[in-house]
């Protein structure tokens, strides 16, 4: 592990919620409410959470599409948190982002050679060989036929319009790519050929991932390193082989223990070692206090909800933001994970349609 | 045992009785586009008993959502579909039948859920409402004796305060309380055959677990037959007793779901098996994708629809190119040119090690 | 709720202040920039200098425009003293004044002239739901046969009509060729309520058909919208009763976004249909709009247009509330 | 009436098209020139008969219009001539069956002054057809630009023009249209009589048409803001200025094609009403709807003289809708 | 249908000089219609002819004119006064006195300070105006009146010129004889109104009656209904026969829709009498029955294009002859309505009804009917012209016979080169625009369109404010053509000291002066095409008016 490429700490991000005439301010979603992140050059960061946990906002804070709230990022030893103008154009090159919506990501009027060339034109990229010459060089790196250079969209599929995006980023060379669901929406023999792609190409040129997902699977494939996210905040942050065997957090416990197994003969026994979480993620205009988790959790106490839990060092080296860690005896003892935790999601049940889901 | 003769040219003399509770026999459904015929569903036969679960797997626009709304009758009204072939449930023969036996049977013989609930209900009513108006189609009865049932199915599936709750719209529930909402809106008939179209692909993984589980709970306990639409290998494998594979319209692939996952046999099912990154297998250096992408369903690939992105595809001279490989096979089916030892050879030997 | 209610007054009230701030203003304006005098307007055929002074600080036309704009305020919420000659007369609120034109009050000449408008825009409003919606459901469930195609060409061929000239064309037919209805005019309902009815027919039907014609297209596309919902499916999967779930289903929600059309061109009606009552001689709001501006009548012309812009205003209101009410999503949310 | 053309139009008309491109793995031999969604829009459009009918009538119109000097001058009757032998002096009514129609004076003449209809039909249909398109090009702009700022700036700007637009919308429009052609000056810029009172129509017309196309062209923003491109675009430190002009314009051409050719029939109506209700082009220049208001009069005693105008607007008017229709089918199979 | 006790047989234009269906049965209710309200009811504010012939049912006059059909109408006789005016002080002082007898609707006598003060409220022109105010230029003698409403005097009646010495009598002491005076005395303005009713700009809405009949209810622009004033006595009015128990007048926006009612017989009589519209004209005139009830008086009405001689090249003599011999007579007529509806062709500038007039007076040869192009070639050479120049035709665009008369003469005068552009103003500013001969020079308006009738029948009331230089005002002008020829005014000054029949051959070379001039194009002598309903009785064309004298109507069930 060399010296960090990016660190994050503390960012936040909350969108103002306004209302009447005047658009004063009556609210606001803490969607990214104060995380911290590191990534080293070369590697893989996942970021793995549920649905409107805040993962895509942070990769946007990270890629500075949009303005931090408060908090600092470091890029590359330069504090970029509120860069702008040139500066800003210029941290362009060095991060560059892949969406999620290969449909959405590609403008529809132009061609395939338009998009690709964008950032070169944008920023003004000297192409000695000619611009062409260089889009299709791209354009074959990432596997798509130069000849289509000419071609519109919505004439490829939804891989190979990926396989657009990811040439479009690559354009200006970047030391790092934000990654934003980037196979979410690609069937699975499709994914396989861009989290390859992927592979390979952070092989060829040294690239540096955030790669945000939410199928833990995809994730674990790809991740050195993997942080969960939850509502706003990273729960756990461990390299990846640690994280998978050994969840700490109860949630990344929960996560983890939800992924269906695509093996029949297992499940019975993936079953019994579910932890079944109640209700929804809370909505994040009004956060539960203490520890976010604590309305799904089935270890929460009294503690929970008044002191929210710092994200710490554990001894095995899991960066973990939890009172009770999970410990590896109550993984491992069979059966038991599913009824405590069940015994205990009862007991939050009330708690939970009362403080979170009417919040929808 | 590898003729080619098209399934519908098996003739009049098929017509026996069925003796599964559900059967599907050479379903064909096209519609007619702008930009030529659709072959949706091109001859997908099965057979499904109560209280088990098929599982249908396949990739994005293989034709697994059109199969459900044609066994619903769905296609019937007002569509630019023709649906061919027979569909026999407990005996009796759908697609022929008239409008108004198959609209009688719809959500009280057979029902569904939808992938994306909150689409699926309508905005204007109170999730209690739409129970009330499914359970008094079928059961009449008064308004006050439907609400409770509403309340009571709304109980079941897990939703608190269920009493409360009824009155409320689609919108002020959450997610995962939409899908349940849906599911009880399904069950109130006591359905024999269910249909889940996709249930969990809109949510999240820990709201899909309870979802599955639900699920079934819910079948265990009514006994229904259980069709499971889906295109996560995972969540078959955690349900269905067996598994149907679609590729292009077509049933590329048929068999009790341990077999499937244990011993595929067509080159496609590798495939998906092989794209997956799975947790419960040691992390892969790479991928193995399938090349290409799926097929158009208005040109289909000439022959085997699949030979354009088969590794496998020359091994019977042009055979794969020109002829379309039939699905054979009793318990375990699979529609392939290749001699049934040698695609096990190829599993066992080439396949399997990578997965 | 209510604070909704409450604000959505204030606005209609700011509305029609800006509506009043701007025409006062243009209307302001137009004899400066025309060089007309109202004054003169006022006199008639003889001109005699010291008279038009005397009209115009009669009138306070000399008064600089935000003073006039500060009285014609005045005189709506609280009333205002005239000076005609012998004694000071009293102008009720809301006081619009007294026409230049003929020394009528503004306000009761709109009042009287609204019942003719009224019975207008209403009488047609319920041809033109009925025929329009009517029609663009039967098209929406028959699409691609050819009751669709019959409708959405006599659709198409409504919106590309005139109405002035499908005025005409109906009133030469059925009142003087034919001689079936009575040659256009207004006859008060209180008067006569068989020859009101009958001298609205036509002005009814012309202006119902080129409304119908927009509903008919609108609800059609509605209809074809809400029909390929996945809500519809779904109730169609219910084992519904196709008649249940296009009356029950896809009605309520394809019909839902018309109330707002619905809203705004009844409110814009209401406050005067200046062709079709130039058409037909009604003697309406539109009418009145259309002779003060000729006769650049300040004073009614801001009468006319403020009320035009009330009915407007408030007609939003109206749909916005009726909306929250059809809605829950807006009404909850 | 609320006559703006009112659904939503989605400028992503197709995705996968029959052929999907194929992989790199496959070469296919001669470079493929894509097809745009324009090309497939025109094939779309070429299929629709009656679409392709009013194309083409509106292309002949515009034909008319460009050339109505010359076609007069052919015809030989100007349009300002008047024939006294044609008239009858007793009742002021043409001599002869329907409006005095002859093989010298096709459409008949006009009662009192015995000037050639059709002439005047001809020079009508220059005035409907330059201050229609003109108007609907002031509208399309305004409504563009502001259309554009509020959807993408968004906030206070967003919010007041907004305002303005639901303003206009709620404002007693031919009222002020009256007033505001009555009050303008009668020649400017050095223009004749007919040409500055066509500029004062298309001036008017314009303004109050751009909020129909501000409010499609600013939904279409917001909807597309959302999308990915735009993000990405961002991402690659474009400016606003190619976002807007690069990435959002050529998405918007469809929609404010459209509905500049759906607001043409519109404004066409609106002069004709206007001239109609003596406030649009004076005499002694035709236009359609001053020859009805003219004909007004006469519905009885020269019905021809009605009909002529009438029907001439009509055609035009469902011309242009039919071919504003056909358009919108063809750039957008959706919003069917 | 024929009347039963003499009279004359219907024809067209048969009321023109008899008195139809003559009858004395009172009863029944007089159905009047008009396309066109009324301007106001209030005696001193209403100005159009319809309105005067109207005020004559409740507006008593200290004279009027005489309720005979043709020439004799023209004279003016006592009404309110016992006779004719007494004349003394070298012809400065009138002297009337009042009859007994007369009333007001609510039964108060109608007293001489009753006439003064109508008088007076000309003069509050700020409050009471629209009607004409020639009685404040012969009255008010420099003592700046400002109406009775801004008056001193206790009982306010302060002006000086007139005087009340008992309730009978009053007297109007003048600078200068003014032979004219009388005609200004019969106007509605100068009727009596009871100061304790005057309800100053609102009087219009309910004016008090002196006449036989009382205005019941007015509804602005919908209706106005007469009854009869039970305090009128017969016997005080030698004048007025009040047949009919009730006179309704019902406005209708629809003129075609009156002109059925008039044919199908359920309306009586147009109260504007201002010609039927085009479709009813056409059926008059194709059938006989129809056409025998109609007639198709002079209007007193001469339509005319003005030459502007402020905007050049108009101030040449030549160039406004160009024009006149160049206009096309008969496509201006029928631009007018042709010869039946429209009118004559005209000739001079006096029309018929005015004394001094001459019906053959053509010095244009305009009678021939059509355009002398070569005359009118040789006139712009005359004038330096000769390829023509170019010009601006005002007309007021509320107005579409003029607009119809100014299109004809622009394709008339384009055939000798004049390239006249056409300027439709707004018609209800006419006055501060082409009323305005600083607005007519800036804008370049070489000819303005307009009509003009007598407001009363002497050639000063017809032709003054058209030619006189000294009635050129800056605002309201209606001397357009700027006229200001010193010969003429004196001529003007000299007619008015003189009797009238010398007067009336001054005015015919007046007429010729303005005619040599050319300063004024006349298009035709106007007449109008009006229906009467057969059921009418006493009906004939009251000269003065051109128009059915409403006063003497009566009608059969
Ligand atoms: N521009 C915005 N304005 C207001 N709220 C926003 C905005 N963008 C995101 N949010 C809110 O912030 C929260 C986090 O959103 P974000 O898109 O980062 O979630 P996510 O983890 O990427 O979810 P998903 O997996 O669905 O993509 C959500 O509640 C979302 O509604
Ligand atoms: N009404 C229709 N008209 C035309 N084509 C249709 C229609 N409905 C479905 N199709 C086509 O039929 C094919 C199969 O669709 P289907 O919805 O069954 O796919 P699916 O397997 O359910 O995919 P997904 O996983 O995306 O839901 C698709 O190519 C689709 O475009
Ligand atoms: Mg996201
Ligand atoms: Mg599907
Ligand atoms: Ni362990």
């Amino acid at each position: 592990m060399s010296t960090p490429l990016l660190e994050v700490s503390g960012l936040q991000k909350h969108f103002p919620i306004t209302a009447g005439l005047l658009r004063r301010q009556v609210a606001a979603v803490r969607a990214v409410d104060g995380i911290d992140l590191t990534v080293h050059k070369g590697e893989t960061l996942g970021l793995v959470g549920e649905s409107g946990c805040g993962k895509s906002t942070a990769g946007r804070l990270i890629t500075r599409i949009l303005e931090p709230t408060a908090g600092k990022v470091t890029f590359d030893g330069r504090d970029i948190t509120h860069i702008k103008g040139g500066g800003l154009r210029g941290l362009r090159q060095d991060i560059q982002m892949i969406f999620q919506d290969p449909y959405s990501s590609l403008n529809p009027r132009h061609t395939v050679g338009t998009i690709v060339a964008a950032p070169l034109q944008i920023q003004k990229i000297p192409t000695p060989q000619g611009e062409k010459k260089a889009v299709q060089e791209l354009l074959e790196m990432v596997g798509l036929n130069p000849e289509h250079y000419n071609r519109y969209p919505h004439e490829f599929s939804g891989g190979q319009r990926q396989r657009i995006g990811i040439a479009r980023a690559l354009a200006l060379k970047p030391k790092m790519i934000v990654a934003d669901e980037p196979v979410s929406a690609l069937d699975v023999s499709i994914q396989a050929q861009v989290v390859n792609l992927l592979d390979d190409l952070q092989r060829e040129l040294d690239l540096t991932y955030l790669f945000i997902a939410h199928d833990l699977s995809v994730v674990r494939h790809i991740s050195d390193r993997v942080a969960v996210m939850y509502l706003g905040k990273v729960v756990e942050v461990a390299p990846r082989d640690a994280l998978y065997a050994h969840p700490r957090h109860p949630y990344t416990v929960a996560l983890m223990s939800a992924v269906p197994v695509p093996d029949p003969s297992r499940r019975d026994k993936a079953q019994r070692e579910r932890v079944l979480l109640t209700g929804d993620v809370p909505s994040p205009i009004d956060p539960p206090s203490g520890c976010r988790f604590r309305t799904r959790c089935w270890k929460a106490q009294d503690v929970c909800a008044t002191e929210e839990p710092p994200l710490a060092v554990l001894a095995d080296g899991h960066q973990v933001a939890c009172h009770f860690p999970v410990s590896d005896e109550e993984q491992h003892a069979s059966g038991s994970g599913r009824s405590a935790a069940a015994a205990a999601a009862a007991a939050v049940a009330t708690v939970e349609t009362v403080g979170t889901v009417d919040k929808e | 045992m590898t003729t080619s003769v098209p399934v519908t040219e098996i003739g009049p003399a098929d017509i026996s009785p069925p003796k599964s509770f559900l059967e599907v026999r050479d379903l064909r459904v096209q519609f007619a586009t702008d930009d030529g015929i659709v072959k949706s569903v091109d001859g997908v036969s099965f057979a499904l008993e109560r209280g088990r679960t098929l599982g249908i797997v396949g990739e994005s626009g293989s034709g697994k959502s059109v199969t459900s709304l044609a066994i619903l009758g769905l296609h019937r009204t007002r569509s630019n579909a023709t649906v061919g072939g027979e569909i026999w449930l407990d005996g009796e023969e759908l697609i022929k039948a008239d409008d108004e036996r198959v609209r009688r049977l719809r959500g009280r013989k057979m029902s569904m859920i939808f992938q994306d609930p909150l689409s699926a209900m309508h905005p204007y009513y109170t999730i209690g409402q739409q129970i009330v108006e499914a359970y008094r189609i079928h059961h009449g009865g008064s308004k006050k004796a439907a609400k409770q049932r509403a309340i009571d199915m709304l109980a079941r599936v897990g939703i608190p305060q269920p009493a409360r709750r009824v009155d409320d719209y689609p919108h002020q529930f959450s997610g995962g309380m939409r899908q349940r909402a849906m599911i009880a809106m399904s069950l109130v008939n006591n359905p024999e055959l269910l249909i889940a179209d996709e249930p969990t692909t809109a949510l999240d993984v820990t709201v899909q677990a309870q979802i599955l589980d639900l699920i079934r709970d819910l079948q265990e306990e009514f006994g229904s037959a259980v069709i499971m639409i889906t295109h996560d290998l995972g969540v078959v494998a955690e349900l269905a007793d067996d598994i149907l594979v679609m590729y292009g319209g077509k049933a590329v692939e048929r068999g009790p779901a341990e077999t499937v996952f244990r011993s595929p046999e067509h080159p496609y099912t590798w495939g998906l098996l092989g794209s997956m990154p799975r947790l419960d297998r040691e992390v892969r250096d790479r991928l193995n994708p399938i090349k290409g992408t799926p097929p158009s369903l208005i040109n289909l690939p000439s022959g085997c629809s699949f030979h354009p992105r088969c590794p496998y595809a020359g091994r019977n001279g042009d055979r794969s190119f020109t002829e379309r490989p039939e699905l054979t096979g009793s318990t375990h089916a699979v529609a392939c040119h290749m001699p049934a030892e040698l695609r096990r050879e190829i599993f066992t030997q080439e396949v399997s090690p990578n997965l | 709720m209510f604070a909704y209610v409450v604000r959505r007054l204030v606005n209609v009230v700011f509305t029609l202040l800006v509506i009043t701030l701007v025409t006062f203003g243009v209307f302001f304006l137009v004899p400066k920039l025309t060089g007309s005098d109202p004054a003169l307007l006022y006199v008639g055929k003889t001109a005699d200098p010291v008279a038009l002074e005397g009209i115009r600080t009669k009138l306070g036309l000399d008064d600089p425009i935000h003073v006039q704009y500060g009285k014609f305020l005045q005189g709506l919420v609280m009333g205002r003293d005239y000076d005609n000659g012998p004694d000071v007369t009293h102008c009720n609120a809301p006081c619009f004044g007294y026409s230049f034109k003929t020394d009528q009050e503004v306000w009761p000449y709109l009042i009287d002239r609204l019942p003719v408008t009224l019975s207008l825009a209403l009488g047609a409003a319920i041809l033109w739901v009925i025929g329009g919606i009517g029609a663009g459901v039967i098209s929406a469930l028959r699409k691609g046969r050819p009751a669709d195609r019959i409708v959405m060409t006599t659709a198409l061929a409504g919106v590309s009509l005139p109405i002035y000239f499908t005025g005409l064309v109906s009133a030469a037919i059925f009142s003087y060729w034919l001689g079936w209805l009575p040659p256009p005019g207004y006859v008060d309902f209180v008067v006569n309520p068989a020859e009101w009815a009958l001298n609205l027919i036509l002005p009814w039907i012309t202006l119902a058909f080129l409304f119908a014609a927009t509903y008919a297209r609108l609800t059609r596309a509605n209809m074809l919208e809400t029909l390929s919902e996945d809500y519809i499916r779904t109730a169609r999967a219910k084992g519904l009763r196709e008649r249940d779930v296009v009356g029950k289903h896809a009605l309520r929600s394809g019909l839902t976004p018309l109330i707002t059309v619905f809203g705004l061109d009844l409110g814009s009606l209401l406050g005067g249909a200046i062709l079709t009552e130039t058409t037909f001689n009604l003697r309406g709001l539109g009418e009145a709009t259309l002779t003060s501006i000729r006769q650049n009548d300040l004073p009614i012309i801001l009468g006319v247009t403020l009320f035009a812009a009330f009915f407007i205003v408030i007609a939003n209101l109206v749909v916005d509330l009726l909306y929250a009410a059809v809605d829950p999503r807006v009404r909850l949310s | 009436m609320v006559s703006g053309p009112g659904a939503s139009l989605s400028e992503e008309s197709t995705h996968d098209v029959a052929d999907p491109a194929e992989g790199a793995a496959s070469t296919s031999g001669k470079a493929i020139e894509g097809r745009s969604l324009r090309q497939i829009a025109w094939r779309r459009f070429k299929r629709d008969k009656v679409a392709m009918a009013g194309g083409g009538f509106v292309i002949f119109l515009v034909l008319v219009a460009f050339l109505a000097s010359p076609i007069v001058k052919l015809i030989g009757h100007p349009i300002d001539a008047f024939n006294n032998n044609l008239i009858d002096p007793t009742l002021g009514l043409p001599i002869g069956p329907f409006g005095g129609i002859s093989g010298e004076h096709w459409l008949g003449v006009e009662p009192t002054s015995g000037r050639d209809i059709f002439s005047r039909v001809i020079y009508g249909a220059q005035t409907s057809i330059f201050v229609a398109f003109l108007a609907a090009a002031v509208s399309t702009v305004i409504g563009s630009i502001l259309g554009l700022a509020a959807g993408f700036v968004g906030g206070w700007v967003d919010a007041v023009i907004s305002r303005v637009m639901d303003f206009l919308l709620a404002f007693p429009q031919l009222l002020f249209s009256i007033a505001l052609v009555s009050v303008l000056p009668d020649t400017f810029f050095g223009l004749d009589g007919r040409w500055s009172r066509m500029s004062v129509l298309i001036g008017v017309i314009g303004f109050f048409g751009w909020p129909y196309i501000g409010r499609i062209v600013r939904g279409q923003v917001l909807s597309l803001r959302e999308r990915e491109f735009v993000e990405a675009s961002r991402s690659l430190g474009a400016r606003t200025g190619r976002i807007l002009f690069r990435e959002l314009l050529p998405n918007l051409a469809a929609p404010i094609l459209v509905y500049t050719t759906l607001i043409i029939p519109t404004n066409i109506i609106t002069e004709a009403s206007l001239s109609f209700l003596g406030v649009g082009i004076e005499a002694p220049n035709p236009s359609w709807g001053g020859m009805l208001y003219d004909a007004k009069s006469y519905y009885q005693s020269d019905p021809t003289y009605m009909i002529i105008p009438g029907v001439c607007i009509f055609i035009t008017v469902l011309a242009f809708n039919l071919f504003g229709d056909g358009l919108r089918d063809a750039l957008d199979p959706k919003a069917h | 249908s024929n009347s039963s006790n003499g009279g004359a047989k219907n024809a067209q234009n048969a009321a023109l000089t008899e008195v139809l269906n003559v009858s004395d049965k009172k009863g029944g209710t007089l159905e009047l219609w008009s396309s066109q309200d009324v301007d106001s009811l209030d005696p001193a504010r209403g100005y159009y002819a319809f309105v005067w012939n109207l005020n004559r049912l409740y507006t008593r006059t200290l004279v009027s004119y005489d309720a005979k059909p043709g020439d004799a109408g023209m004279k003016l006789v006592p009404d309110l006064a016992t006779a004719e005016a007494v004349l003394s002080n070298d012809g400065k002082t009138y002297t009337y006195t009042l009859r007994d007898n007369v009333k007001f609707d609510d039964g108060t006598p109608v007293t001489s300070k009753d006439v003064k003060y109508g008088i007076e409220r000309i003069f509050a022109q700020d409050v009471v105006s629209g009607g004409p105010v020639y009685l404040i230029e012969q009255l008010d003698q420099g003592q700046k009146y400002p109406g009775p409403y801004k008056d001193s005097d206790p009982n306010k009646l302060g002006l000086k010129s007139v005087e009340t010495p008992d309730d009978k009598t009053i007297v109007f002491n003048l600078k200068q004889p003014y032979a004219d005076f009388p005609y200004l005395l019969a106007m509605p303005g100068a009727g009596p109104v009871p100061a304790a009713r005057d309800t100053g700009a609102q009087y219009g809405t309910k004016p008090a009656s002196s006449g036989p009949y009382k205005i019941e209810s007015y509804a602005p622009g919908k209706a106005i209904k007469w009854t009869r004033n039970e305090h009128w006595d017969q016997a005080s009015d030698p004048l007025r026969k009040a047949l009919p128990d009730a006179i309704n007048m019902t406005i209708t926006t629809n003129a075609d829709d009156m002109d059925q009612r008039l044919i199908a017989g359920t309306a009586d009589a147009d109260a504007a009498q201002t010609g039927v519209q085009a479709a009813a004209r056409t059926k008059i005139l194709q059938d006989e029955t129809l056409r025998a009830n109609s007639d198709t008086p002079t209007t007193g009405f001469i339509r005319y294009a003005a030459m502007s001689t402020s905007v050049a090249p108009f101030d040449n003599v030549d160039c406004r002859k160009a024009v006149m011999l160049a206009s096309d007579p008969t496509s201006l007529q029928t631009a007018r309505g042709g010869p039946i509806a429209g009118g004559d062709i005209g000739l001079n500038m006096l029309p018929p009804n005015i004394p001094g007039s001459e019906a053959e007076y053509d010095p244009y040869n305009r009678k021939q009917g059509a355009p002398q192009v070569d005359a009118a070639k040789q006139a712009l050479a005359a004038c330096g012209q000769p390829n023509g120049f170019s010009t601006k035709i005002a007309v007021r665009n509320n107005k579409p016979a003029e607009v119809k008369t100014a299109e004809a003469l622009q394709a008339a005068l384009k055939a000798v080169g004049i390239d006249a552009a056409i300027d439709q103003i707004d018609g209800a500013q006419a006055s501060s625009i082409t009323g305005s001969p600083t607005v007519v020079k800036q804008k370049g308006y070489g000819l303005i369109i307009s009509g003009w009738a007598a407001d009363y029948p002497s050639g000063a009331g017809y032709l003054q404010p058209l030619v006189d230089s000294r009635y050129i005002l800056q605002n309201g002008n209606f001397n357009f053509a700027e006229i200001k020829d010193p010969s003429i005014d004196a001529l003007f000054d000299q007619a008015k000291t003189v009797p009238p029949a010398e007067a009336a051959a001054i005015y015919t070379q007046i007429n010729h002066k303005v005619m040599e001039g050319a300063y004024i194009l006349p298009f035709v002598v106007d007449k109008a095409l009006n229906y009467r309903n057969p059921r009418l009785t006493n009906v004939y064309i009251h000269q003065f008016w051109g128009m059915y004298d409403f006063q003497a109507l009566g009608v059969t069930s």
